[in-house]
């Protein structure tokens, strides 16, 4: 099980800002494909991965990232700090 | 000296006891952000964050900025939740001996803060709400360092 | 606003009142210079100006720092007379739309400052006293503007 | 008559923070050649002129400036400010 968080709009789209997430997938892409594949709003959220970031345990990596040990993956757009 | 909070903070008085703290520095930058109101349209600004990640990927800045520069110290606040125009949203504070390295550092630390930690800026308006999107500029921004 | 003083001043109370007179800025950059006692020689800084000088100097390099970027305010405070080891010296602020340009007029100012302003430090230390020597770092930081 | 200001060292050599002169000097440079001539005090303060700076009327420049209409000319050291 890993949890999986949204942020923004992705939070926004998905309508939930975690959830506890039971994946055979090996990468983050893996994991976008199954929960793509759930409802129109996480293929909807996920649509355009160019537009999103991901985190792994907390730090930013790449949507090829394995996911073998992790327990926390996070997605979001384009951070706006500062 | 790191601190992601929801309440207000009063920048002048930080960067007083800042300046206090920094023992040996002839040189301190300071970055305030605020709340602007470009168009007289916005109401007020919310900031979303991840918790946890936020404070790892700010300290992670903060030690290459001193990896990078002679840094006698350094500070970042940044405020996440809702925001009037007006309020201050974040500080960023160096102190160096040598005047080009605490404005570099306080450059590099808020071109970073902008792109790479994790925070999500909503405006909403008079006429509704809408996140911030990222600007290109911001991006290239971090190619110089 | 430009001031030439003997007078102490304090720096996170000027740096709040001028965030509140520059309305319409997100991006506030200060610097604060501090005496600095690097090998614990130095008993206090006397600082020498050109009165007159001083002032049209430094009006003139704050309106080229308008010029070149898009400010809403900009502050030059500096002292004279004698410091005492962890004093104030001067300060510089730069109000802006966005950060890079209160960045860039804030290192700017201070490069034109330390360089073409009509001041001199001399530095009383325990061994006696001497003033302070330009550096060609100073000298050369004004080549890129 | 001119205004004739020093400062730091170069006040500190000379003796003095202001005078006014009498000269006929054309450029500052001759203005220098004036005063050196006067004494060795002078003549130290203006012994190279690479470490000094000239200011006339309060606007900085060179010491081929001319003296022409000039109210007030300062000699003093590379500045050392901010």
């Amino acid at each position: 099980m890993i949890d999986v968080l949204y942020f923004a709009w992705v939070r926004e789209r998905i309508g939930l800002p975690r959830e506890r997430v039971a994946t055979t997938a090996a990468t983050v892409a893996g994991l976008v494909a199954e929960l793509s594949a759930r409802e129109d709003r996480y293929a909807l959220a996920f649509s355009d991965l160019t537009a999103l970031r991901v985190a792994v345990d907390q730090e930013l990596t790449t949507f090829d990232a394995p996911l073998a040990g992790v327990r926390e993956v996070a997605f979001f757009p384009p951070m706006t700090g500062g | 000296m790191l601190r992601v909070q929801p309440d207000p903070f009063d920048p002048g008085m930080e960067a007083n006891a800042f300046a206090a703290r920094a023992a040996g520095a002839g040189a301190i930058v300071t970055f305030t952000g605020i709340v602007r109101d470009t168009d007289a349209r916005l109401a007020a600004m919310e900031i979303e964050h991840y918790p946890g990640m936020t404070e790892r990927a700010i300290a992670a800045m903060m030690d290459q900025a001193r990896s990078r520069w002679s840094l006698t110290d350094a500070l970042v606040i940044h405020r996440h939740g809702r925001l009037a125009v007006g309020e201050t949203i974040m500080m960023v504070a160096t102190a160096a001996p040598h005047r080009a390295h605490a404005f570099a550092a306080a450059a590099f630390l808020m071109d970073y803060l902008k792109s790479r930690a994790p925070f999500w800026k909503k405006e909403m308006g008079v006429a509704g709400t809408s996140w911030v999107a990222a600007k290109d500029d911001d991006e290239d921004a971090l190619k110089r360092w």
